[in-house]
């Protein structure tokens, strides 16, 4: 089959999908699914991997190569794919709990070694599959199973882990609205080296609504902002808001009054190698702030980690002498006994 | 080179060098074993570094030791005892005195041996006082002092003339023991290419040891230890570490996979991933990983994409890669985990060998989890069963347990080159090309292995995962029935290897009452002290273990034709305990020694007779 | 209340509500056994959840169950096979009609038994016509049309309405067992006491399900089950995962320590950790740690701190925690494990029970390291034991693992509440205050137990690790004979508390000459088997093991008064395996299913029977 | 004892301390020892918790409680020591492979929760006790034992991924420079929550002079900069270098030229909430900056996760009708059988 006449009917499994009713996963699935056709990759060149939790169940949706892992270990059974054979496109499907709790130092050393796979984080905020305790993305105060009286700790912001692990690549979207997930999705998976985009993501069951305030579709535009690079950070529904810069510090703005106007705004410069108004972008939060969805950080890399191996491989092998074991064991000191 | 004192000739001979951490021992026992490798003996050594944090200079913690064991016949061991001691200072003698045999001799630095350093050492008085020293031959050799009188001239600052001396220690013990200084010489122009007075310094020294040691009446003797009968070949000496890291790249060679390892450093372990991390000539991939989860879980991951995959440790890490040693079980994918035992519990005895994982190896993981369990017994030999545990892993689509240890991995022998010609296939079973309807749970009759389908290929995309499979197709399956049978298909799969392994053979006597048992890496002693029963007239056999699970399938056949069963292990039984739940029809004796140190010829050989009488 | 059918006697009943996931079926299980134990019967249930994942509406995979034991004489299982299935849909009746005793009623919402759903749950045509339907008794009952019906005034929406057809079901089954209704009624008082319109419509409902019953001829008969001739006390019914997690805070409050619970949520373990975190008005504290290594790492800490620590886990996450309980091992702190075993190996059958994790409590970790494993066997049990289990860790300064699993953890049963004053007193083996020169490593002779100095004693500051530890100073130490020496003592000290156990004791025939041996959770099963062998005139006995090691002291000479020896486990053998180590003088048989369920009594009787004769 | 009269000597323990001669670590026990009497704590209120490494011999040589954990696994201890006991002031011995290798997940979750404990990373970039294998803080194309032809990995700086974990305090210093690291130490210990300290340490035997561009005395001064909250960023052996705000980077300026004053400077702020310019500050390097020492982020903590635990259940227990087991058992649905 031609790679350009693939549709994402084509990427689809033969397995029954199992998620709840409802559950954000759906959407995610077709976003993904959407994108999958528009990647230049034939299916057999392809490979999900994933970990344990409701998202984890992801690979087996997609006809392609797919491995379902253990709990937390995503990240590292892609490195070792990805590794192994560069010329694979590999994404990591992952949760809050399966990529943020248990999974991760992986998850941080993936970022930092920078290798070239797509890590699509599905953020409930809470451990789906065993049915309902705090995950660390959870808001503090979060009633759940194992939190009846409400956590007492503060969660991660994925962007933040990402960033402060030397990340290249961030962005953000939600369940809800499928067609910039793609679109994000296809930014994702251009990126040489680690991109990490964390999807919001609804869980019916466990923890419904819990980004109620931001996927809202009254109050959603006011409450949310789409940065994109090289475009002033205007939002709101009437388009009258605007973010700026003062005192390091990023602050809400109101488009015309006390004079401002979108000359004032920040402009998103997503390809900055400093990363300090990455940070403050992708950890924003409502009510303070809008929440940044979009393409936060998407740097150059200078090269993935599996390029940087298979390059420095091939250097050394250019120059030695020594070509199989035969060689090898022949080689330095050796002696004969006739 | 001539000399006047009398020559004579002597079977075998230990020599132990000891001395400071900064000392450079272990170059100064490599150098002398090479030297009578290359002259054509057979050669043992084993070094004893002391535990993993440097302990303040001149103190016992401190002390490096190697030890060298060659010989006219063969040598199996580094021996218990030695017959020379060289202590570059009193903490090495007060480590190390205890391993001199009786009628021994110890040349010793008397400059070391001041009033500081022999309080450092924890002596409290004369250390030739304190130790019961009657019968041993004291060589007081100034080679401190020496060192400096004979590189006054040469234009090195002081700390670097005195690192030479062991070199005036070598050039004592060579002169001893009739060794010629070439392979010295050649080495320092090699390692000092880029700095002659390095070279020029070295060599000097060497010759004046040497000839300080013919000159001095102290020696009435020296000593000829003719080269051994040995085998025709190509030799290279060899550890234990590094000849498991040539075997699996051997084995990719042969199987034409890449090979790839996923590991993270633990003592005795890291040499093997030193090892393969600089052979990228021959395209090994490895990749440090953040830690032992992520070591296994990049394997199994690199497994899946298609190349021979490794991972390597000991025992702390191997616990942590429990887990996902049960998903490469499920998954059902090659890899090949080797473990190098150390002292446990926990982080114990990190430096020191012991056989204390095999139950682990065995059963460390949840759930009806098995895998293959293999064990090298000697430093050379863990290029064999490296080699076999990436075939048995390959050909049969399984996890395989390689476990060796602390005294395998740093001991070093010489190893003839072998032929990869005569290493037999190892046949990959991957799904061919233009199979139609593939399945990825499907199996060989014969040894129930699945195929491998790896990612590239067009048409056999598929799912794997850690949840119980449905045979034949490998989808998810919560199917009672289905759970039974993946259960003993599991089992069967690995009980089928049996087939692919040699029979249990047994060295000695085929009539004695008593089977000694080993396993692993205690052959060497093992068969020493068998050798040494049987010269002083008794019957007795041996069978060494190296497939552990499955067992051979001659093992009950084997254990049947003897008496009595004498299982020895550096643990508290763990073999002994197995072998009780695989052959529970005999009765099986047991001896154990766990000191953090390889048996002695000696604990065995009393324990043989002893066990022989009752 | 009145009705005329005829009110037929009975001994026991096994009853299975079934439907989709969202149909309530949990609680409408649960308020009919609580309804039947608040009678007097004894009773014993079993959930039986869909796999972890929720599959779409009206298909096999998402059937959920319940099923209630009860009778007039001891229950001791949830039953094999039930004498009514309720099923609420196609798929229920798929997923359960082998679970029908061959002359049960099935009870059947024939309103959702149209094409679509009959299609979805996978038949191709009249369900009661593919499956062999002769000799049951079946009751098609309009219920969701019957539920509309009653409740079409009632204010409520359309999906609120048929949520309550649940009540229903449960209203025609207690007419059928002749229940009351008044336990159901009383908790719609309190579970909506916010939304009377819904205390309304589940009472009408419940109650028109009732009459329903009794009104239509379907039934020629109810039955009556009479109370159960039970001990006198007040009961309240429990499951494994809350009777662990109070038989832990039991212990702390005996102890008068703080608990501490460092863990990560698995299935089916996380249960312990919900209760527990419930339980802050009792000063538990829990710890919800990143993962399992934490879990137990974060209890170590507080056990060092002086707290009683626990951790809490499942299969996948004891193999992550055995570095970790190495490090208890070797600092000899008190730690209580707990592990709910599920199906295996890997993910395996994350909601499913099995017994194959014995292997890896008892050698999952590296070297020689020893812990206390014991098992419980009843859901109410658990209390028990993890009572015991706090104690010997306390006392004995040790880890011990706890064997539950999903069958016990989720099993429920009434229980006697006990009176902790009953309860052994725990001794704290905490160093006296003024205690001079205090060595860490100093022991009873007796138990070979350390003492436990609490960091903000003054005095007694010290430092633990996880290196090789001198015997009674604590420091780190090296020395090869140090070792050897505390290699055994660890040992030892765990062969120790077999002093503080009770003997094994047997049920059943003391003369018979085949011995059932269980171990764990399997008791109910095995000991209801054990009976109905009995009754039909054989003579066998039952012995089941809640302590594994050390072993009950009297465990050999227990066994040998049998001559054949019968292990049966929900696995391939480990506990046999076990018993060959440690009791090679017998042979052992084996009984072993591995389906991810319990035994069926059935099974177990014929295997008993075929193994009474051969 | 009084604890005003305790002296630095009081704290050491009897063990012969077994670091090589001119490891760094020796000046950072030095450090540690003069802190300790000055913290208000008796000896047996003090825990010193450590995972496996060089560095984490570290509690041996201290007279209080110790304990020598698991590698990567001090944090995870420490927690279980700090919510068991909140009394205790707790530190925490960690090396760059102990702390953010093997252990990365736990060092990333003890800062998210800020449980109040005070962590020193010894940060050698560099494997001590094995040997000398990479760590994930060596330079890239650093050459090791498992690096003969130079790592391609990009290193963690640990103040980013302090900070990305949303960390309440970072602060560096340096093992060669004792009486500042003493200061920090004692600010660190203050700080209600996490503390993490790194201190870039020298391993003579197998990383010599890894951070020998800024600890060479001649040219130190103009290779560092100390921050101190409130003051401007001047640096420079002759106090001629700032560093300023542009376009949401740092720049190095000189001052005089340009006409630019101290007035245009930085002004350090440790305490803001706003991580951007912390993570900017944390993760300069030479040559392009100055490396920042001193106390790089200090915000008040709302309250560490130890106390709100305390304080939860403290409340809990204050409302709640059950304060034994008794009242725990016979609560609920009970029934009497009589
Ligand atoms: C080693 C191990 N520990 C714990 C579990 C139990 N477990 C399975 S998924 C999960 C968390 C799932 O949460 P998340 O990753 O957020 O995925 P979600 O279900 O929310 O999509 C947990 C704790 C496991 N399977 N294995
Ligand atoms: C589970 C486990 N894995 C690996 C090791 C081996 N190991 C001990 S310390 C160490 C790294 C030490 O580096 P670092 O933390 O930077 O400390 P340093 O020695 O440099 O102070 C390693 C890999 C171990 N002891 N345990
Ligand atoms: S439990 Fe939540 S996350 Fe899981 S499938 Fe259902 S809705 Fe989705
Ligand atoms: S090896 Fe390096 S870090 Fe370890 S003690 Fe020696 S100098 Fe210090
Ligand atoms: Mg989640
Ligand atoms: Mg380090």
């Amino acid at each position: 089959m031609d790679i350009e006449q693939l549709k994402p009917e084509d990427f689809k499994s033969d397995q029954m999908v199992r998620w709840c009713a409802g559950c954000g996963d759906h959407a995610i699935l077709s976003s993904v699914l959407k994108a999958l056709p528009q990647l230049g990759y034939k299916h057999e060149d392809v490979v999900f991997v994933s970990g344990i939790g409701c998202s984890s169940r992801f690979p087996y949706y997609v006809n392609t190569y797919g491995f379902h892992g253990i709990h937390g270990r995503a990240m590292a059974v892609a490195s070792g794919v990805k590794t192994s054979n560069p010329n694979l496109c590999v994404f990591v499907i992952t949760g809050d709990g399966d990529g943020l709790a248990i999974g991760g130092n992986h998850f941080i050393h993936l970022v930092r070694r920078d290798i070239d796979v797509n890590l699509i984080l599905f953020n409930n905020r809470i451990y789906g599959l065993t049915k309902g305790q705090y995950s660390p993305t959870s808001k503090q105060g979060s009633v759940t199973k194992t939190s009846p009286f409400g956590t007492i700790e503060q969660p991660f912001k994925p962007g933040g882990i990402t960033i402060g692990a030397n990340g290249t690549f961030f962005a953000r979207t939600i369940d809800s609205m499928p067609k910039i997930s793609t679109e994000i999705l296809l930014e994702a998976a251009k990126h040489k080296g680690t991109s990490i985009t964390e999807v919001l993501q609804n869980c019916v069951i466990y923890n419904d609504m819990t980004f109620g305030d931001i996927t809202d579709r009254d109050n959603r535009d006011d409450r949310i902002i789409m940065l994109k690079h090289g475009e002033p950070m205007i939002y709101g529904k009437n388009q009258d808001k605007g973010l700026m810069m003062k005192d390091n510090q990023i602050h809400v703005v109101k488009l015309g009054e006390n004079g401002i106007s979108d000359k004032d705004l920040l402009v998103h410069d997503a390809h900055t190698e400093f990363a300090g108004i990455h940070l403050l972008l992708a950890n924003m939060d409502y009510p303070n702030f809008p929440v940044a969805l979009g393409v936060i950080r998407a740097c150059e890399s200078a090269k993935s980690y599996d390029v940087k191996m298979t390059d420095q491989i091939e250097a050394v092998h250019g120059k030695s002498k020594i070509h199989s074991m035969h060689d090898l064991m022949h080689s330095g000191s050796t002696w004969e006994v006739k | 080179m001539s000399k006047q004192a009398k020559v004579i000739e002597i079977e075998e001979v230990a020599i132990r060098f000891s001395g400071d951490s900064g000392d450079g021992m272990q170059l100064t026992g490599t150098l002398f074993s090479d030297t009578s490798a290359l002259y054509g003996n057979d050669v043992s050594t084993f070094p004893d570094y002391p535990a993993e944090i440097r302990a303040p200079q001149g103190t016992v913690g401190g002390v490096s030791g190697f030890q060298v064991h060659f010989g006219h016949t063969q040598i199996n061991t580094p021996g218990d005892y030695c017959d020379v001691l060289v202590a570059m200072n009193p903490a090495a003698l007060k480590a190390n005195f205890r391993w001199v045999k009786p009628d021994g001799i110890i040349i010793y630095d008397v400059d070391q041996f001041d009033a500081k350093n022999i309080e450092k050492a924890g002596y409290k008085s004369d250390p030739f006082e304190e130790e019961d020293v009657t019968g041993i031959q004291l060589i007081s050799a100034p080679i401190s002092n020496l060192t400096k009188e004979s590189l006054k001239d040469i234009g090195l600052d002081q700390k670097s003339i005195l690192r030479c001396k062991n070199m005036f220690a070598l050039g004592i013990v060579s002169w001893l023991y009739d060794r010629p200084l070439e392979h010295a010489v050649k080495f320092f122009n090699t390692k000092f290419a880029k700095k002659p007075i390095l070279v020029e310094a070295n060599t000097k020294v060497l010759y004046d040891g040497y000839y300080y040691a013919e000159t001095i009446e102290a020696f009435t003797s020296n000593f000829k230890v003719k080269p051994a009968d040995i085998e025709k070949g190509v030799y290279r000496s060899i550890n234990g570490n590094q000849a498991v890291a040539w075997g699996m790249m051997a084995a990719a060679e042969k199987a034409d996979l890449q090979l790839f390892c996923g590991s993270y450093p633990i003592t005795p372990a890291t040499g093997i991933l030193e090892e393969l991390a600089a052979r990228k000539d021959l395209r090994v991939k490895t990749f440090q990983a953040e830690d032992e989860i992520a070591g296994i879980c990049t394997s199994i991951g690199a497994s899946f994409a298609g190349s021979l995959a490794v991972t390597t440790t000991s025992g702390p890490g191997l616990a942590l890669k429990g887990e996902a040693i049960g998903l490469a079980v499920m998954t059902e994918l090659p890899l090949v985990i080797v473990d190098v035992q150390r002292g446990g519990p926990s982080t114990g005895l990190p430096t020191k060998t012991e056989q204390s994982d095999l139950m682990q190896a065995l059963y460390g993981r949840n759930g009806e989890s098995p895998v293959v369990v293999i064990a090298s017994s000697t430093p050379s030999n863990c290029f064999d069963y490296a080699y076999m545990a990436c075939k048995i892993a390959v050909e049969h689509m399984t996890p395989v347990i390689l476990l060796t240890d602390g005294f395998l991995a740093n001991g070093t022998e010489p190893w003839k080159i072998p032929d990869l010609n005569d290493f037999p296939e190892i046949k990959v079973p991957r799904v061919e090309r233009d199979t139609k309807n593939w399945q990825p749970y499907a199996r060989d009759p014969e040894t129930l292995t699945r195929t491998w389908a790896i990612p590239g290929t067009p048409g056999m995309e598929h799912r794997l995962g850690s949840l119980e499979k449905m045979n034949i197709t490998g989808t998810v399956s919560y199917v009672p029935e289905n759970h039974e049978l993946m259960s003993h298909i599991r089992d069967q799969k690995i009980q089928k290897v049996a087939k692919d392994i040699p029979p249990l053979e047994i060295v000695g006597d085929e009539d004695a009452d008593l089977l000694i048992i080993g396993w692993g890496g205690t052959y060497g002693h093992l068969v020493t002290a068998l050798t040494e029963v049987r010269r002083e007239g008794h019957k007795v056999a041996l069978a060494q273990f190296n497939y552990i699970f499955p067992l051979p399938s001659n093992t009950s056949e084997v254990l049947g034709r003897f008496k009595k069963l004498l299982v020895c292990e550096i643990n508290l039984g763990q073999f002994a305990n197995y072998l009780r739940m695989q052959h529970p029809e005999y009765p099986y004796r047991k001896f154990n020694k766990i000191m953090g140190l390889p048996f002695t010829v000696k604990d065995l050989t009393e324990a043989i007779v002893k066990n022989l009488e009752d």
